[in-house]
């Protein structure tokens, strides 16, 4: 039935009307199961229209305004597999959320089950919509949620400035965002992303096209969290509440590079279509940098919450080179990495949120050996940052073996193992944090690490009675497991292809969505990975394991060759850090920096 | 003269964002970024106008008037209610920082960094 | 373009400018106020009656209210 | 970054961006000749097709709804938010009993009231006939309350608009949108597809489920508005008394 079309977005806003109407008449905990009930049926739809829709699109018009002449004039939702599957992660982690918050937040009683509702809403919204105003729409409402999430813990500083700087950022982005969109409303008339492709593709690459091209490109990255853009993304994720944080980084960041592919294909390929090459440069480019800014950033971490927030950014930058690649393969390996990556993270984040619950504190030095006493907490952690280093075959090894074949198959063989140091700067960074919070292996300080985060204050509201184990442990343990197994579903890398295939062939996708004619069903592409992905796999963790014992004994090198890298390195790192100076000021000049750069590129590329 | 409102939008824009990154208040940050965002209003209003066209409100016309864009119109509304959402958030944030910290001024909150 | 609608939009930019440069709190909530209700002109004169209505609601209602809260709050504190 | 950095690195970037965004405006056709084709369509074929005269209510509530779901979400959202961040132990707060000294400003506010409430219910109520709507109109009913709390009178202020109710309100307000889109769906048509019968072009009945989503726009505007409002005056009352403006 396509009536299901609508569900992943009117379910959760309807629960959440319900509990906001219903607050003060519902008893304590009818909130936590009513929201964590609407997450699951969430979840199962998204799921179902995943596999409705294996073989061609969902297109769904609202108010019944099909097309008319080939005429949009209405709003559609394009459901295809790899925005359903991304729609699915978001209410699969969400439902975990809830399930580990039970009980957690009763000091603002339903206020936040009701935000967190809306967020999902938004998220699926968004991933889900084929017109660029309703995109901007879902955007601004995944923005206001997670404003007030993030500045949950309103009675000290960090969260309030984490708020300020992840919204004055995003409201900008959003800026960026309607205005190309109002110049290519001024140019095409149309706001269905497939019109515009159809209007846009028949003409020259000009100053219109260019730019707002760049705005939206920027706007979107904004979201991603893509170096320079970055900067609130750090800031936010260190202090927003731990259930909040697993929505965040495991899937709003993501959204932000779906997007991109969203716009680019259906709208902006074919005028686009005989720049691929210099456009590829200019993806993996920024996708190198905010990888490698973010691993190093990570490895300059001792919040454990910080850490993984530049953790996230340097997949993103991974994630970026995925899609900039501009093949069906590409698309379809970051989407499948998205997936699993997804789970680890939100499982990372709660394995810290069950550190931050037993023991106080998320800081890594203070709590030094003191995990000894959390065995779940360790099992989560050390499984997950041997995922985030790529061992092979679990987890993202269906995603990233597409992305090494092609990576191949355009001429860029020298960008896995490059990625792959993206894996060993994170996943070494979480091994080293593990071994020393779990194990008490490592010095005690570390004069490198940034400075020393206040004592954490995130106590949930409640006392440490009312929640049970299996509340707190149970999500993070399920989602590592599912994170890790993902790689191993029957023919995923093969039918991940052919999805991203039909989303790539822009006339094909354009007559399907305004005119209702189906494609006709494509076989799956060979797949056969060979050894390559496995030896890059293999590599990436071992060299993981060194750089993680580099990190906890890096002051018993001899003092020479101490001395010698400090007097080479220590300038850079100080200015590395010193941007990240947490100003708003500061982050909104690098924005504007950004998006005149990526314009002038993409002017250069295009002209 | 047949950009000037297009430039007025990009002025807008512009003025706002230098507003943002020199602001040393949290409540004139705000109003700087309301400022930018009527730039999106002024520039979807003015691609949708028509010379001698009506406002797209048929009462009382003959049929066959030349009326100007109601689609921008209805995204503008939106934009609208976009910007009062995030200017309450943003001054209700504003209000606790000013309460926690005793100061509003951007740059003198450094509690997370580096 | 008609001269009424050159001429309001200079007034708008003007304002706008007016608005960034103005640090003082009090004044600040003033001239927001008078940009917003010269975008209210604007919008009349771009033929958007609902627009303008709106941003008459908000912006000369609305706003001003909640600003002069937070500048009393600001003021006190 | 020093202060004088970040202005030279603004500068720069700003210079860029403006010329990128002069490059970008340089090829959107004249001011005053807009192309279409989509607002020209819809104003060919709504004012027949939905008996709707405002074609802008027409695209808000029926051919472009669901945005507007989103919208009232968005406010739906903010309200909650300023809610959440504002929350407090506040002290008692029988000193918000004098927002004004001046009795002639109270008494000029007490007058405004009624006239406020039916202005805002015939904005409402005229939104798909004349320029307005839901939400012009919703905004103005919350002012008329935030005016009784203008003219000294905190606690009928607080007694007309008590948190439960605004709370039930807003939720009713947006999840009233959703619903009536789901209606549809039961009916067996599109989300958000009209049910009701359209009526005559130009008056009070024409429009069918615009009529309803009107409404619940309304609700969940003046709503939102009233809760931000209160949020923000209770705020006030940590403030002493001397110092208010």
């Amino acid at each position: 039935m396509e009536s299901l079309v609508p569900l992943p977005v009117v379910v959760p806003l309807i629960a959440a009307a319900v509990l906001a109407a219903g607050a003060r008449w519902l008893r304590r905990g009818v909130d936590d199961a009513i929201a964590l009930a609407t997450a699951a049926a969430t979840s199962v739809i998204s799921t179902m229209l995943v596999v409705r829709s294996l073989d061609h699109d969902l297109v769904y018009w609202f108010g019944g305004w099909t097309p008319r002449h080939g005429l949009a004039i209405g709003i559609a939702f394009d459901v295809e597999p790899l925005a359903a599957s991304l729609a699915a992660l978001a209410a699969v982690l969400a439902t975990a959320s809830f399930v580990y918050g039970w009980r957690y937040f009763d000091e603002v009683g339903t206020l936040y089950h009701v935000l967190m509702l809306t967020f999902l809403a938004a998220m699926s919204g968004f991933v889900l919509s084929g017109d660029l105003f309703n995109m901007f729409v879902f955007f601004e409402l995944m923005t206001v949620c997670a404003f007030a999430l993030i500045g949950y813990q309103v009675h000290s500083t960090a969260p309030l400035q984490g708020a300020i700087n992840f919204a004055v950022t995003n409201v900008i982005a959003s800026f960026f965002v309607v205005t190309g969109l109002a110049l290519v409303y001024g140019r095409t008339g149309a706001l269905n992303l497939d019109q515009i492709g159809r209007v846009l593709s028949g003409e020259g690459t000009d100053g219109l096209v260019v730019v707002a091209f760049a705005l939206l490109l920027g706007g979107f990255l904004v979201k991603a969290g893509a170096v320079p853009f970055h900067f609130w993304l750090s800031d936010a994720y260190a202090v927003a509440p731990v259930p909040v944080c697993v929505l965040l980084s495991a899937v709003m960041s993501d959204l932000g590079l779906h997007a991109i592919g969203r716009i680019y294909w259906p709208a902006f390929s074919g005028v686009f279509s005989g720049d691929v090459d210099a456009l590829r440069a200019l993806f993996v480019g920024i996708g190198v940098l905010t990888m490698l800014v973010g691993g190093a950033m990570a490895f300059f971490q001792r919040d454990l919450k910080r850490l993984l927030a530049f953790v996230t950014i340097s997949q993103v930058g991974v994630f970026l080179c995925g899609i900039g690649l501009f093949t069906a393969r590409g698309l379809a390996g970051t989407t499948l990495y998205v997936l699993a990556d997804g789970f680890v993270k939100a499982a990372l984040f709660l394995a810290v949120g069950i550190l931050v619950y037993r023991l106080g504190d998320g800081d890594e030095l203070r709590l030094r050996g003191r995990g000894r006493n959390a065995p779940v907490a360790a099992v989560v952690f050390f499984g997950g940052a041997f995922l985030v280093a790529g061992v092979p075959p679990f987890g993202s090894f269906e995603g990233w073996s597409l992305l090494v074949r092609s990576a191949d198959d355009v001429g860029y063989g020298w960008l896995p193992a490059v990625l792959a140091l993206g894996s060993v700067l994170t996943g070494g960074t979480l091994l080293r944090a593990a071994a020393r919070v779990f194990l008490g292996w490592g010095d005690e300080a570390d004069p490198l690490l940034s400075a020393e985060p206040p004592p954490s204050e995130e106590e949930p509201d409640v006392s440490s009675s009312r929640i049970s184990p299996p509340l707190l442990f149970g999500p993070a343990l399920a989602l590592l497991l599912v994170g890790a197994a993902l790689s191993f579903t029957p023919q995923l890398s093969g039918e991940a292809t052919r999805w991203a295939q039909r989303f790539q062939d822009r006339p094909a996708h354009a007559a399907e969505v305004l005119a209702g004619r189906l494609p006709p069903v494509s076989a799956a592409p060979p797949t056969g990975t060979g050894f390559a992905p496995y030896g890059f796999g293999i590599a990436s963790t071992v060299l993981a394991v060194g750089f993680a014992a580099f990190g906890l004994y890096r002051r018993r090198l001899p003092a020479l060759v101490r001395r010698g890298t400090a007097r080479l390195l220590d300038p850079p790192i100080a200015v590395l850090k010193g941007l990240h100076s947490g100003i708003i000021g500061d982050y909104v000049a690098w924005l504007t920096f950004g998006v005149a750069a990526l314009g002038g590129v993409v002017a250069l590329i295009a002209r | 003269m047949s950009y000037l409102p297009y430039a007025l939008a990009v002025w807008l824009f512009v003025v706002g964002l230098y507003g943002v990154v020199t602001s040393r208040h949290l409540i004139h940050l705000t109003v700087c970024l309301m400022v930018m965002q009527s730039s999106s209003y002024v520039l979807l209003l003015s691609i949708g106008y028509v010379d001698r066209g009506t406002a797209p409100i048929f009462a009382d016309v003959p049929k066959g008037t030349r009326a100007v864009d109601p689609v921008v119109q209805a995204l503008t509304l939106t934009d609208v209610v976009v910007s009062v959402a995030v200017a309450a958030l943003l001054l209700a944030v504003a209000m606790q920082v000013r309460r926690r910290h005793g100061s509003a001024d951007p740059e003198q909150l450094s509690a997370v960094k580096g | 373009m008609i001269p009424l609608q050159a001429m309001v939009i200079g007034l708008v930019a003007a304002a706008g400018l007016a608005v960034v440069l103005t640090r003082d709190l009090v004044r600040l909530a003033l001239m927001s106020s008078v940009f917003g209700l010269l975008l209210v002109v604007l919008f009349l004169v771009l033929q958007a009656p609902d627009v303008a209505l709106s941003e008459l609601v908000v912006g000369a209602v609305g706003f001003p209210f909640v600003i002069a809260v937070a500048i009393a709050l600001d003021r006190s504190a | 970054m020093s202060r004088r950095s970040r202005l030279s690195l603004f500068g720069v970037s700003a210079a860029g961006l403006t010329a990128l965004l002069l490059w970008g405006i340089a090829g959107l056709p004249d001011f005053g000749h807009y192309r279409g084709p989509y607002g020209y369509a819809l104003n060919a074929v709504a004012p027949t097709e939905r008996h709707v005269t405002n074609v802008v209510t027409a695209t808000t509530f029926d051919y472009r709804g669901f945005d507007t779901l989103g919208e009232a979400f968005i406010l739906f959202a903010a309200a909650l938010g300023v809610a959440l961040l504002l929350r407090e132990e506040r002290a008692e707060s029988h000193s918000l009993d004098h927002g004004v000294r001046s009795d002639a400003v109270k008494l000029v506010g007490l007058a405004l009231l009624p006239v406020l409430l039916v202005l805002g219910l015939q904005v409402v109520a005229h939104g798909f006939i004349t320029p307005g709507g839901g939400f012009q109109g919703g905004v103005v009913l919350a002012s008329a309350f935030a005016l009784v709390w203008l003219a000294g009178r905190y606690r009928a202020f607080r007694r007309l608009t008590p948190t439960p109710a605004v709370d039930f309100a807003k939720g009713v307000g947006a999840g009233g949108y959703a619903v009536v889109g789901v209606v549809a769906l039961l009916l067996g048509t599109s989300y958000l597809q009209n049910f009701g019968p359209l009526g005559t072009a130009g008056t009070l009945a024409s429009g069918g489920s615009i009529v309803l989503l009107n409404l619940a726009t309304a609700l969940e505007v003046s709503a939102a508005f009233v809760l931000i409002f209160t949020e923000y005056v209770e705020e006030l009352a940590l403030v002493p008394r001397e110092t208010r403006l």
